[in-house]
């Protein structure tokens, strides 16, 4: 479809291209002191785009833009998320007083902007476009670890975040270059076709030596081991709003990329034959990616279990989860995709709703150590079991979201094959340790009393915005159906070949 | 020249990119060596597209490339420029309280 | 049907959860009284469900089935049998004797018996449920309250006990977990366990894993989970901890229900489905067994702590459930279709395993009497009790000859059937567990004398004897103990027809053909 | 018929559920029930016995079968079995207990736990018509520990005192480890028969569905149970300690009834025992025999004696079983009954004539029951001291009493045995060496207590005869010593042919292969062996009660040169031979050591180092990463470990410092190399 019919379909981006422009105007002319007011202008927004996307229809799977981008269910459901979390992430930045005073005109407007680059990441079919997207999603993201200009950490949360990101995207670019070298394109479903159409044994090195090189890209957005360094330096620098939604929405990007990229690439993709895919031989990709799947559990959970900072643990531990979450990329099949994106969509609220809670702890007794949690379950009632069941949700026990979304993950495994039982093994272990450490946060808010006997009820705001987040991760750990069949039919279009 | 002399040049730049990205103590100096790795990536592009005659996607690539070069330098700069009037150094390594 | 009988008994206490959690917390006397009612209505449920109950039929009784994730083949399927009904008696019976028992939680009332109804009706899920994903749901579920139960109104070292319960039992159930996709991918993706009993001794065959039979790795990942349960050497040791730390009513549930929940899964899970794997098995079940008995008495026999004793002897009595259980074999042509022996292992084994909950609910109920009186446990502490509180050393004399498989008294009639199934396949291994016998009677004649025999330990003269409420709660269960140690017969018969369908499964399988 | 069986079994249970209950607030503490219980007992158990005599039929046998509960394919079946042996082992049990029940109306009076004792009583004599009843294994299983548990009630009767605590446990453990013998030798039984009662057992093994050797071995399992309850070596240390119970316990429970349990039981499986098991049987009765004699010898202990002295009798029996003259065996059972009864009862009469004594001057110290503080009591006891004797002639084996018959015929079955193969000679020679020790020491009892001069005067005057609920028991068991009660129409005092022994036959064994003789072939054997045996048995008799007459009562002879010369036999004698410490200190004290070890290693060793240990080792593993990540090892050694080798090999790249960003990057290049590598494996 060329540039004119494809504006038709791509409604829901103009309209958060019009918020960005929309919110750049109004800022400029508010003070300093109301400047938050540019939130609400990005809310409407997002809830406009979201509203344009709901009634777009889901069934429709096309190419826009001369074949750069996709439309399909798969990257329908990403677009859903992204909007969410970055809705979520609003509301949780007005509420947080990290941010109080401050000019804040911009921040909302970069991530509204950023919304704009995930989106483009998970439609991207075409390594420019999927340059040109996680770059835009990077260098805002940059802007926005910093963004508390004269806090120490801050800044050093972006310096190493600059510099970490733009090495990897040129290790990655690197990667492109040697990948365009040996198909002669850059769209992803032609090389598809000449790396399945020609013999590659004889210059696999080449090959295999781009695949890493993106791969290092591409995980270093995802934060998996061993391309996770900046993720706990990056995560603690950053306001906490932005640390909850980079360990959210980026990561669901990446994996959407991932899953679209390598599937596209490595898979011979039959929609006929749905259910299990055939790879390309000569390079171990999957192999290496179950690997990395086992380090980065391991290596997140190991790391998570030392730390004494609420933020700081959970920030680790989604480096876990995106262990886990990789597993389901490497097994080439429908079960394996349809868990990674369940699993998405059930972390989005958990891990979400543990950092608003610890947001709300830190405004409220001005510490995020989990010693001083003592107690807090006594005094808030509210807040204790709402942590504990998003503690449940992100161990995985039933009967959470996380339960779900695990038990597909491993029902995914499984059913790929005996060969796969050691990753389940692992994952299912690392599940068990991850236990200990989420656990150690309810027992402290339930085990240790302290004597502070004066109740603490958290503003209405809050509490309804913590509904709207623990509601899902309960209901959804009990009854899925729903959105079992909706991911189910997002995936009956996933990624036709043009 | 053919192909290959152009991929080993390409590849050496991006040795001295990777080479200097690790050794630069400076951060402005390290901005750099990320470039040179840029355009390592641009001339295999330009390359690729040149000697294998497909299509020009190579070249367009190359251009995006520079243009976000660009783009990113200009924001790592005003970062960098950040560090130095908060740690009064652009040595990136100076930027380090997390870890301490 | 119209009234879904198994529902109700499941879905009771949940109810009494929630109405306490709405409660206003000053109100303690009816948080109380609330927990009473929904427990009691469970146990007449459950009374009711008992006189409904026909022995003859084979399969499972009051079914009930709807879906629920449609999408994924999992559903809302709920039946009993005569191997689920004893342990839903036992269920609904200890639950409503607990709640008398915490009768004088003072912390935090509202959360305890909130919690304790959750756990109640994870319990009765996990008996109750037919379709394996709803009980891998219920198996977990349990975990959340009792380790909240344990965490918050246990002991000094309740922090340590709660969590290392959590990640024993975790470590378990995720294996499992494990097992069960693979269960249900091999046989043609279904939860439904009357299905699975059909379909999966043929299907696991053809899948292998390194070189091991699916047979062999899918039954070791469910043994493994359920082995943490029962618990089975080398998985026992959350057991004493958790048992000594845990307030008195949930030391009750953790001996007298948990602890079945493991063998219960065996039995349902493993015989059925995974005939092969338990042919390959038993012997190494046998022996397990053996171990359990040794090592748990002698244990037992060292402790100084009168709770780990117990606890202990929990270890030494499940290890007789397992011996029985390994009798199964005995069915097959290979070892002579012993018919009779796999029938008296069998039923012993599950006999035993609810005589265990009864008589091992006494044990934890008295030890916490005397400890909330006398505020330590250490055997060696007391001394001539039985001068000053005759009528409690008499109950505890009772509860001890139960204990240690006195005839006349509900241990014994099982412990020797259990021997009696086990013999003629298991020759050594039986002559060797006998031994177990000897140290019961040594660990538990050991500490009545030195608790309740010679002089009275001045400190003690002014012990208050056991109260009314305590001795009501120990009464039904003591008439339990008698009675079906003098007559078994009402609950074989519960039993039996569903035991002779295992071993009938059990035998159908290929190795035990000579 | 069935249902006398049946009420007399139900009766004393009935009368113990009240008892235990309720039995304090009855009037007079509810002793009255319990003796009209057993009373009523006992009358039912006459009325068999009178219709037994009445028909005179040896094969006289009535059973009954009820399926206790069935498994589908099993049918579990127990149930009551009434034949002579039966009725004259119920009448046995019932008198004795009818009387110690009366006995103990007096002797309990003062004991404030007076209801409880006989709600004991009669669970003890519910528990033992139990077994006497049961036509199977199970039931007599199930019983025998029952009876194990009212021993050990009624043993720690008195638990206040440390030592009799010990003695109830010590009891019921060492009776377990005889029990779990004769489990075993169920199991092996039932493995092959499918089923526990008699009947079927003998008819398994004349069809001969066991071999040999697995019929000796099972045979000899279920004799292990035998073993522990009727005290037989190395089983018999429970039974001396046991005399910490009160008196009249001792006569019924470990004098009459329940140790004869084991003898009954042997009786019962005689016809199974294979040659080899029948051998060992009778090595450990005579060893038995002769061993706790000698024993008895030594002791001081008026109780202990005769408590040594019915582990002597007891083994007397197992021998005549033995030896294949089982029959006498069983006679000697019923005849040592009354007089060992009596004899205990006796000595009650005499402690506690002695404790209130003592109780009245206030000495809380001196023992009542060591004969060494007894002496001339024949004047002030005259009923207790006229029964004790003729019970002691009884035990000595004089002719006129049923002790003389019962002994003659069974040391005449020894002397058979021995003739027939002289190889097992020692049987007859311990045989008639434990009767020579026997005269001897029950005759020293009799000096010590009722001769010479009292130890101390004034004791001496506050003795006084017991009163009349402890004499009349005393007069009427000892009066059934009379040889004319066995051997009714029979007048021949030599002679144990009568009644007894036309009702009770021996019956032939079902060990496939004739491997044993018949029973009318050991009947001819003894029959000849009978004067020999007469003969012999009179004079070590005689001579026994010489000796003791010379050292004892003319005190021609002094003791103390005797235990001079022999000290080191009196040293053993006088401790038992040690066996209780050598137990203890190489088979319990070890085992509980080991347990300890065990409890230790489970719980400080295993659970904390193993199962905590994975803890452990994922915390330390974290830990490392975590200074992997503070890169006190990354940094430290491998990246500064770079710029050495760097350094080393001579280039300009000293320069390098390498700054944290820096840091990252280079692992991730070496994430990229190793990934290649890996990939290239």
């Amino acid at each position: 479809m060329d540039n004119i019919q494809s504006i038709n379909f791509f409604i829901p981006e103009l309209i958060l291209v019009a918020t960005i422009a929309f919110c750049l105007i109004i800022d400029f002319f508010l003070s300093k002191k109301n400047s938050f007011n540019v939130a609400y202008v990005a809310l409407i927004g997002i809830i406009l785009s979201g509203i344009s996307l709901w009634f777009s229809s889901p069934l429709i799977t096309t190419s826009l833009f001369l074949n750069s981008i996709v439309l399909d269910p798969f990257s329908r459901i990403f677009k859903f998320i992204f909007l969410i979390s970055s809705f979520i992430t609003i509301l949780i930045s007005l509420d947080t007083s990290e941010l109080k005073n401050r000019s804040l005109g911009e921040y909302f407007t970069l991530i509204t902007a950023m919304i704009l680059g995930l989106i483009l990441m998970t439609s991207s079919v075409d390594l420019i476009m999927i340059y040109l997207s996680i770059e835009l999603v990077s260098i805002i993201s940059f802007i926005l670890a910093g963004y508390l200009r004269f806090k120490m950490i801050s800044n050093e949360a972006a310096i190493k975040y600059v510099i970490y990101g733009a090495f990897s995207s040129g290790l990655m670019l690197y990667g492109f270059s040697l990948l365009y070298g040996l198909t002669g394109t850059t769209k992803l479903f032609e090389m598809n076709k000449v790396l399945f159409s020609h013999d590659f044994s004889h210059i696999n090195l080449s090959l295999i030596v781009s695949f890493l090189l993106i791969i290092a890209g591409l995980g270093y957005k995802i934060a998996i081991a061993p391309f996770h360094f900046w993720t706990p330096d990056v995560y603690e620098g950053s306001p906490t709003p932005i640390t909850a939604f980079f360990s959210v929405a980026p990561k669901a990007a990446g994996f959407a990329l991932m899953v679209r990229f390598l599937n596209s690439l490595f898979g011979d993709v039959n929609p006929l034959n749905s259910e299990n895919w055939v790879s390309i031989e000569g390079v171990p990709w999957q192999a290496i990616l179950l690997l990395l799947s086992a380090l980065t559990m391991i290596i997140g959970n190991l790391i998570a279990i030392q730390q004494e900072n609420v933020k700081r643990l959970l920030a680790y531990s989604s480096i876990a989860h995106a262990g886990y979450i990789l597993m389901g990329i490497p097994l080439l099949s429908k079960d394996g995709v349809f868990a990674v994106v369940f699993y998405i969509i059930v972390y989005l609220f958990m891990q979400l709703g543990a950092f608003y809670i610890s947001i709300i702890i830190a405004d409220k007794y001005k510490t995020e150590k989990i010693e001083d949690y003592a107690g807090i379950g006594w005094q808030s009632p509210f807040l204790g079991i709402l942590m504990s069941l998003f503690m449940f949700s992100l161990t995985g026990l039933p009967p959470t979201a996380g339960f779900i979304g695990k038990f597909y993950l491993f029902a995914a495994v499984i059913n790929a094959g005996t060969q796969y039982y050691w990753i389940a093994i692992v994952g299912v272990l690392n599940s068990v340790i991850s236990l200990y450490y989420y656990m150690r946060i309810v027992k402290v808010m339930y085990f240790n009393e302290k004597n502070i006997q004066n109740s603490f009820v958290p503003s209405q705001f809050s509490i309804l915005l913590l509904l709207i987040l623990g509601i899902p991760t309960i209901y959804f750990g009990v009854q899925w159906t729903y959105i079992h069949e909706w991911v189910d039919s997002a995936l009956k279009f996933f990624i036709p070949n043009f | 020249m053919d192909l290959n002399s152009y991929l080993i040049i390409s590849a050496i730049l991006f040795s001295l990119g990777l080479f200097g990205v690790i050794t630069r103590r400076n951060g402005v100096a390290v901005l750099m060596s990320i470039e040179l790795i840029l355009n390592a990536a641009n001339i295999n592009f330009i390359a690729f597209s040149r000697y294998s005659g497909m299509d020009f996607s190579g070249h367009i690539f190359s251009l995006f490339v520079i243009i976000l070069a660009a783009a990113e330098a200009a924001v790592a700069l005003a970062i960098i420029l950040n560090i130095f009037n908060n740690f009064g150094s652009i040595n990136i390594d100076d930027a380090n309280k997390m870890s301490q | 049907m119209d009234f879904n009988i198994l529902s109700w008994l499941i879905w009771t206490p949940v109810l009494g959860a929630i109405l306490i959690v709405i409660l206003p917390k000053n109100r303690m006397d009816l948080i109380k009284w609330i927990a009473v009612f929904f427990t009691g209505i469970q146990l007449l449920l459950s009374i009711l469900l008992w006189f409904n109950f026909d022995n003859n039929i084979q399969g499972f009784q009051f079914m009930e089935k709807s879906p629920w994730i449609p999408a994924f083949n999992i559903t809302y399927m709920l039946g009993v049998d005569g191997l689920s009904l004893p342990m839903v008696g036992l269920t609904a019976l200890l639950s409503f004797l607990c709640v008398f028992v915490s009768w004088n939680i003072d912390k935090a009332p509202k959360g305890y018996f909130s919690l304790f109804l959750l756990l109640d009706a994870g319990m009765m899920g996990v008996f109750l449920s037919l379709d394996f994903f709803l009980f891998y749901i219920f198996w977990e579920v349990m975990l959340l309250p009792m380790y909240f139960l344990i965490g918050i109104w246990g002991g000094p070292n309740r922090e340590y006990a709660a969590i290392k319960f959590f990640l024993y039992t975790l470590f378990g159930s995720v294996l499992m977990l494990i097992a069960v996709l693979a269960l249900y991918f091999s046989s043609g993706r279904t939860f439904d366990m009357i299905e699975l009993m059909s379909t999966a001794p043929t299907a696991l065959s053809q899948i292998s894993w390194w070189g091991f039979s699916g047979v062999k790795v899918v039954w070791l990942l469910l043994f493994i989970g359920f082995a943490i349960k029962v618990p089975i050497f080398p998985f026992h040791t959350w057991l004493p901890l958790a048992h000594v730390e845990a307030p008195t009513a949930i030391s009750v549930i953790l001996a007298g229900v948990l602890l079945k929940m493991g063998t219960y899964g065996i039995l349902r899970i493993n015989f059925p489905m995974i005939p092969d794997g338990t042919v390959w098995f038993a012997g190494i079940l046998a022996f397990l067994a053996l171990i359990n008995i040794i090592w748990g008495g002698m244990c037992a026999l060292a402790q100084t702590d009168l709770k780990k004793m117990v606890a202990y002897s929990s270890i030494n009595h499940m290890g007789y459930v397992m011996l029985g259980m390994s009798a199964v074999v005995a069915a097959g042509s290979k070892y002579g279709s012993n018919i009779a022996a796999a029938e008296l292992g069998m039923n012993g084994a599950v006999l035993q395993m609810f005589n265990h909950g009864t008589i091992t609910a006494m044990l934890f109920i008295l030890v916490g009497v005397v400890y909330d009186r006398a505020h330590h446990r250490d055997i060696n502490g007391f001394g001539g009790l039985a001068s000053k509180t005759p009528i409690y050393a008499a109950i505890v004399a009772l509860a001890w000859f139960a204990g240690l498989g006195l005839p006349g008294l509900s241990g014994f009639i099982s412990e020797a059937m259990t021997f009696l199934g086990a013999f003629p396949v298991y020759r050594n291994i039986v002559i060797l567990s006998t031994i177990g016998i000897l140290l019961n009677a040594a660990y538990f004649l050991t500490s009545y004398q030195k608790i309740f025999l010679g002089k009275l330990n001045e400190k003690y003269k002014d012990l208050p004897e056991i109260n009314r409420r305590e001795i009501l709660i120990l009464v039904p269960l003591a008439i339990l103990v008698i009675f079906l140690g003098i007559y078994p017969t009402p609950l074989i018969d519960i039993m039996k027809t569903t035991m002779s369908e295992i071993i009938f499964r059990v035998e159908a399988s290929e190795l035990l053909v000579k | 018929m069935i249902n006398y069986g049946i009420a007399i079994l139900l009766l004393p249970l009935l009368s113990f559920i009240i008892m235990i209950f309720v039995g304090k607030k009855l009037p007079n503490r509810g002793d009255w029930l319990s003796i009209g219980s057993v009373a009523i007992t006992f009358c039912l158990s006459l009325s068999l016995f009178i219709m037994m005599l009445f028909k005179y039929d040896p094969y006289f046998k009535v059973e009954k079968i009820f399926t206790w509960f069935n498994l589908g394919t099993l049918d579990l079946k127990i149930g009551i079995l009434i034949d002579n042996i039966t009725i004259i082992m119920l009448l046995v049990v019932s008198l004795v207990s009818t009387l110690v029940h009366i006995y103990s109306t007096s002797y309990m009076k003062e004991d404030s736990r007076y209801s409880r004792y006989f709600a004991f009583l009669s669970l003890f004599t519910f528990s033992m018509n139990g077994i006497i009843l049961s036509n199977n294994l199970l039931g007599i299983y199930i019983f025998w520990e029952l009876v194990g548990l009212s021993s050990y009630l009624l043993i720690g009767f008195w638990f206040e005192k440390e030592s009799a605590a010990n003695a109830s446990k010590k009891a019921f453990l060492v009776n377990r480890v005889g029990d779990i013998g004769m489990f075993i030798g169920i199991m092996l039984f039932f493995s092959s028969i499918g089923s526990f009662l008699f009947k079927d057992l003998y008819l398994g093994v004349s069809q001969g569905m066991f071999s040999v050797d697995t019929l000796t071995i099972a045979g000899l399992c279920l004799f292990a149970g035998a073993v522990g309850k009727s005290a037989q070596f190395p089983l018999h240390i429970w039974l001396p300690d046991a005399m910490e119970g009160p008196t009249p316990v001792s006569a019924l429970i470990h004098a009459a009834t329940m140790v004869a349990a084991g003898v009954y039981l042997a009786f019962r499986l005689f016809p199974i025992f294979t040659p080899q098991a029948l051998t060992i049987i009778a090595y450990v009765g005579a060893i038995t025999a002769v061993f706790a004699a000698i024993i008895a010898i030594t002791q001081n202990d008026i109780k202990k004696v005769l408590a040594y002295s019915t582990v002597s009798q007891l083994g007397y029996m197992i021998l005549a079983v033995g030896v294949g003259a089982y029959t006498y065996g069983f006679f000697h059972l019923v005849t040592h009954a009354a007089f060992k009864a009596g004899l205990f009862l006796c000595s009650g009469s005499v402690i506690h004539a002695m404790h209130h004594a003592y109780h009245k001057l206030d000495d809380h110290k001196s023992d009542a029951q060591d004969m060494r503080n007894m002496g001339g009591l024949k004047d002030k006891m005259p009923v207790t001291f006229y029964s004790m004797l003729f019970c002691t002639i009884a035990l000595s084996g004089i002719p006129f009493t049923s002790g003389f018959l019962s002994k003659d015929a069974v040391l005449a079955g020894t002397l058979a045995f021995s003739s027939q193969y002289p190889n097992h000679f020692l049987l007859s020679l311990f045989g008639f060496s434990a009767a020579l020790f026997t005269a001897f020491y029950m005759f020293r009892l009799i000096f010590l207590t009722f001769y010479g001069k009292p130890n101390s005067k004034k004791v001496f005057d506050n003795i006084h005869e017991s009163p009349i609920q402890m004499t009349t028991p005393l007069i009427i068991l000892s009066s059934l010593s009379f040889f004319l009660f066995f051997t009714f129409p029979n007048f021949n005092p030599l002679s144990y042919d009568g009644w007894f022994m036309t009702l009770v036959k021996s019956k032939d064994s079902l060990v496939p292969g004739y491997l044993n003789p018949t029973a009318y072939q050991i009947k001819e054997e003894i029959g000849q062996a009978h004067n020999l045996a007469l003969f012999l048995s009179l004079s070590v008799a005689a001579l026994g009660i010489g000796f003791a007459f010379l050292i004892y009562y003319s005190k021609l002879i002094s003791p103390d040169s005797i235990y001079r010369r022999l000290k080191v036999l009196h040293n053993l004698s006088f401790n038992k031979f040690f066996i209780d410490e050598i137990l203890k200190k190489y088979l319990i004290d070890p085992f509980l050591k080991i347990s300890k070890y065990i409890a230790i290693f489970d719980w400080d060793v295993y659970d904390k180092y193993f199962i905590n240990g994975f803890g452990r080792i994922t915390e330390n593993f974290s830990k490392t990463v975590g200074n992997l990540w503070d890169y006190k090892f990354l940094d430290q050694k491998i990246i500064d470990g770079f710029g050495r080798i760097t350094k080393f090999s001579g280039s300009k790249l000293r320069l390098i410092q390498s700054g944290k960003i820096q840091n990252y990057l280079i692992l991730v290049l070496v994430g990229i190399i190793i990934l290649y590598v890996f990939q290239a494996i």
